[in-house]
């Protein structure tokens, strides 16, 4: 067999088939050599016993050194980089080409070539029969792919209930830590002390209905120590929101005889 | 005329795949031409009718669905532990020590707005109750603890709440009040977040 | 003993609501007591057998499916799922055949290093995981494949790989060495520490 040719020509690749990277190209009688397109050297080597065109089983291992050995020689020739496994493999299978080639040495300890060739097809059967299951496996009905799962599944509808933790030393920790901030200062408290509080105000009327039964000015009930004009109003809104309080529980009644007149009160009929 | 039952077959599985209810013109587009849908529709309806799953009519579309005698089934109720949030368990606090109290003391005494969803916590956890209205203008309403807040703290009685004298002996107050210590906080402020004493914290 | 009907509703009803394979424990958790469960699963195995949907096990775990004829019909349902490299199938039929198996392993029988993005892409689609560590000199990691892996492939079990008895019995299967490729490997070593198929190679 001349060196360098495969048997068969398969017809050199073109680029779409480059473009595939589940392709692998076939090397041509041409010996187009593309080293990106295999998975290193055993690749080669399987690519090329496919192109015996025969049975894992019986090929010809030694054919198959020589082919991968043009393989390579050619692309040296063509000075393509190539990994160093490949020289590694080539180096292996010229030494098994000689073992093969020269009567066996009965000397040599280890394997004969006969057996080294045995392995090296062993290896290349269990390279293609893990192809073969890998496209069996893609071949099969995948679900998701050939096989639907429910499209709109209703699921199982979760209710979830939060249930809290918190131990009683929490709570009292937490109580006694906002207590002890409080007890450092309170910001609020400064606006609070010029505010008059509806509750106050509120205090105050209650107190002072029953000494006045007639109809009486509502701003008479302001307290008169307030000096700063924003006490004095904030005590006129206070006073009367609570005059409204009460007169909604008809403990006074209310009048106005006129658009911004004054705001008039005495005791209801529900005074207790 | 009689249906092709390879038509059924294939109504049956489009309906499983769809990811929503699917209407006749989609049965005509994808089933062949001679397919009887209306007919094929109503076989199918009849055979799942008293099946775990029915065919049913949704605004004029068609999808299976499980039957509505097995929803029960199909639910599960499922408990997850949750850790109050510094603010819900202040105001619970001050709601167990004040109570009844208003929704502004809370306010007042924490010194920063109550926002909606503390309260709501602490209602789902069912540890508080509305009790009645103050008899102030606005007529607040006054909360309270419950019943369960009682044996969930393992509490005879409100009043068995240690006060701020016997919390601090006892411990529970490692932070000792006093006026500087505000200034210190604001220095420390962003490092311990736990112990951040700032008033306008952020809730929840 | 007769089934009771209703029971087998209700798997019917769990069966098309599952978004995911259920194994026979959820079956037995959901449905009364009394309710045999393997015989009511045999009958509805048995009763989509020949419609447009069936009972499947996968992984251990009973699904419906669409029937594998119909694919052809379902496109628009399909997942666009993306394409592995042949590297990565290979590595993947490797690991699925031969597991637990380690990634030196993998090298001899493929007689080429193996790049880290491999194994992650089959890692991130869920298909293999590490099972254990094989008790030889730098004690290297096992994988294996997931139940994802034979939900999604359509295998109740890892014996049911296509081929795989006939594979086991030609001795294919064995991941016992060659020797041959040590040698080689042994020469290149050091040049290139992911092409390495040495096979007491340090994992992890």
């Amino acid at each position: 067999m001349p060196r360098g040719a495969p048997a068969v020509d398969k017809g050199s690749f073109d680029g779409s088939e480059k473009a595939n990277p589940d392709v692998i190209p076939l090397p041509s009688a041409a010996l187009v050599v593309d080293l990106d397109g295999y998975e290193g050297p055993l690749d080669v080597l399987l690519m090329l016993a496919r192109d015996q065109k025969v049975d894992l089983l019986k090929i010809s291992i030694l054919q198959l050194a020589e082919q991968y050995l043009a393989f390579v020689e050619e692309a040296r020739r063509l000075r393509l980089e190539i990994a160093a496994d490949y020289l590694v493999m080539a180096a292996w299978l010229a030494y098994l080409k000689s073992r093969l080639l020269l009567p066996p040495d009965e000397e040599e300890e280890g394997l004969s070539g006969e057996e080294l060739a045995d392995r090296l097809a062993f290896q290349l059967r269990k390279l293609e029969a893990m192809r073969k299951a890998a496209d069996k496996l893609m071949n099969g009905s995948l679900v998701g792919r050939d096989r639907m799962m429910r499209g709109r599944p209703e699921g199982v509808r979760v209710i979830r209930r939060s249930v809290y933790e918190c131990s009683l030393r929490e709570l009292l920790q937490a109580y006694a830590e906002q207590k002890a901030r409080k007890g450092i200062t309170n910001p609020l408290r400064l606006m609070r002390e010029a505010v008059y509080s509806v509750e106050a105000a509120l205090a105050r009327l209650e107190n002072m209905l029953g000494e006045l039964p007639d109809w009486t000015d509502l701003m008479s009930y302001l307290p008169e120590n307030l000096s700063d004009p924003f006490s004095r109003r904030s005590a006129r809104a206070s006073t009367l929101l609570a005059s409204l309080q009460m007169a909604k529980e008809g403990q006074l009644e209310i009048r106005q005889s006129a658009t911004f007149g004054p705001i008039e009160v005495k005791r209801g009929k529900n005074r207790r | 005329m009689t249906l092709d039952p390879e038509h059924v077959r294939m109504a049956e599985a489009l309906l499983f795949a769809a990811s929503e209810p699917l209407d006749e013109a989609t049965f005509v587009a994808r089933l062949p031409e001679e397919a009887d849908i209306p007919a094929i529709l109503a076989a199918l309806e009849e055979q799942y009718r008293h099946k775990g799953v029915n065919l049913t009519k949704l605004a004029g579309k068609w999808c299976l669905l499980t039957a509505p005698d097995l929803a029960w089934m199909l639910e599960e109720e499922r408990e997850t532990s949750r850790r109050l949030s510094r603010a819900a368990l202040e105001t619970l606090a001050i709601i167990a020590y004040h109570q009844p109290c208003t929704r502004a003391e809370i306010e007042e005494i924490r010194g920063v707005g109550l926002s909606r969803g503390t309260m709501d916590v602490l209602f789902e956890a069912g540890w508080i109750r509305p009790r009645g209205r103050r008899r102030t203008p606005g007529r607040p309403v006054t909360y309270g603890v419950t019943e369960e807040f009682l044996i969930h703290f393992g509490l005879d009685d409100i009043k068995d709440l240690p006060g701020f004298e016997e919390l601090k002996a006892a411990g529970l107050l490692d932070t000792e009040p006093s006026g500087i210590f505000r200034d210190l906080a604001g220095a420390a402020e962003g490092e311990d977040e736990e112990r951040s004493i700032d008033p306008e914290e952020e809730e929840l």
